[in-house]
């Protein structure tokens, strides 16, 4: 299964902060996943935005990246401290 | 250095120990961030500070390796404070050494647009009110963007 | 609040003073000058520096009051020391206080480069190839030049 | 007695940062003493730079400005502390 984490007020849509999730089989790049769960949490595009970024296993990655079922996949909304 | 943590912040002993640290160093500017009790939306109680790790502290490293590679400054301290923050506490402490004030000051401004515009945080306001996300504003933005 | 005296300077305890002073303010910035051990001949034993009371403190007060009508700055600290002063020991901190980082960056630079080219003090440099008067350097002169 | 007070590189000169002084009949401006003194100690111009600024009684003057024997007059080359 897939570890996904969801930041800031991503997690005020997804009701967790994280969740473990066996991939569908018709999804194998971070964008198809960002697509499936809007659909699934009924976000209207919350999780569609260009500025929500996706990091593989710690890395920022572009939608047409693969994922799979080792992955830690985080949805980052913009960040900012101090 | 670099610190993430949940632990509060002392700047006063932070700088104490920065000082000694950075010995022969003829210039230090330090900043602290303090959760004011104004926010946009009536009185903030406190904040609540989400980082990624080690992302955020990746990131943080990163941009203090850039500040050192672009000022000739000869140390760096970053600690940043995760999880509840109650108003008036210190969220963020920043502190820079060179041997001229120039390198100090610029340095410790460009680490903290890093923080406010692109370091992995997410803030999380509770007022009176109720509670909200907070992102980065437009003049923070147009801060860090001074730096390219 | 302002002093010129002999008394060390303790940056630390300054802040630590300074903050509760602020306190309601999101961003603190502090600068602290320190004598360097390497000059621009040999190794500094101690400076000496000179003061004109009052005019130097009416200067520096004069240039608090100029940050304060020109940032929202909502307080700021300078103490400096005149006498001898020890390579490694303090010779000023400034501190600035305001709701958003920018207006103390700029307020505590700008007091910093009153301090260097325009308060009156007169700067001697004991090394150990002997005594020299040290005056401001076209570095200082063209940072000052910035706030016109 | 006009009490005259030498800053900075200028007590080299003059051997004294400070002294008291019964002005000349011929001297009635800030600039007429600044002439006056530097023949005096053999400064060579260095109180005619005009970098070194004359306070009278804690205000900056003009080389224009009339002194009178209460006066404290001060001599400063270029300041810059920090």
């Amino acid at each position: 299964m897939a570890k996904l984490l969801y930041f800031g007020r991503l997690s005020d849509i997804t009701g967790a902060a994280e969740e473990s999730l066996t991939l569908p089989d018709t999804i194998s790049t971070a964008g198809e996943l960002r697509h499936f769960l809007d659909l699934r949490f009924d976000a209207q595009g919350a999780l569609l935005e260009p500025t929500v970024r996706i990091a593989v296993n710690n890395e920022l990655c572009f939608d047409a990246t693969s994922i799979s079922e080792t992955d830690e996949i985080a949805f980052m909304p913009p960040v900012g401290g101090g | 250095m670099l610190k993430v943590s949940e632990d509060p912040i002392d700047a006063s002993a932070l700088l104490k120990a920065f000082e000694t640290e950075a010995a022969g160093a003829g210039a230090i500017v330090s900043f602290s961030g303090i959760v004011r009790s104004k926010a946009t939306s009536g009185g903030v109680e406190h904040l609540f500070l989400q980082a990624y790790s080690p992302m955020t502290e990746d990131g943080i490293q990163a941009a203090m390796d850039e500040a050192q590679s672009r000022w000739p400054i000869v140390n760096a301290l970053v600690q940043h404070r995760v999880g509840e923050i109650k108003a008036g506490e210190t969220i963020v402490f920043v502190a820079t050494a060179s041997a001229h004030r120039r390198a100090s000051f610029e340095a410790a401004d460009f680490l903290m647009d890093y923080l406010k515009t692109k370091a992995v945080f997410w803030k999380r306001e509770k007022t009176d009110r109720g509670d909200a996300w907070i992102e980065p504003g437009d003049s923070d933005y147009a801060d860090a963007e001074r730096w390219r």
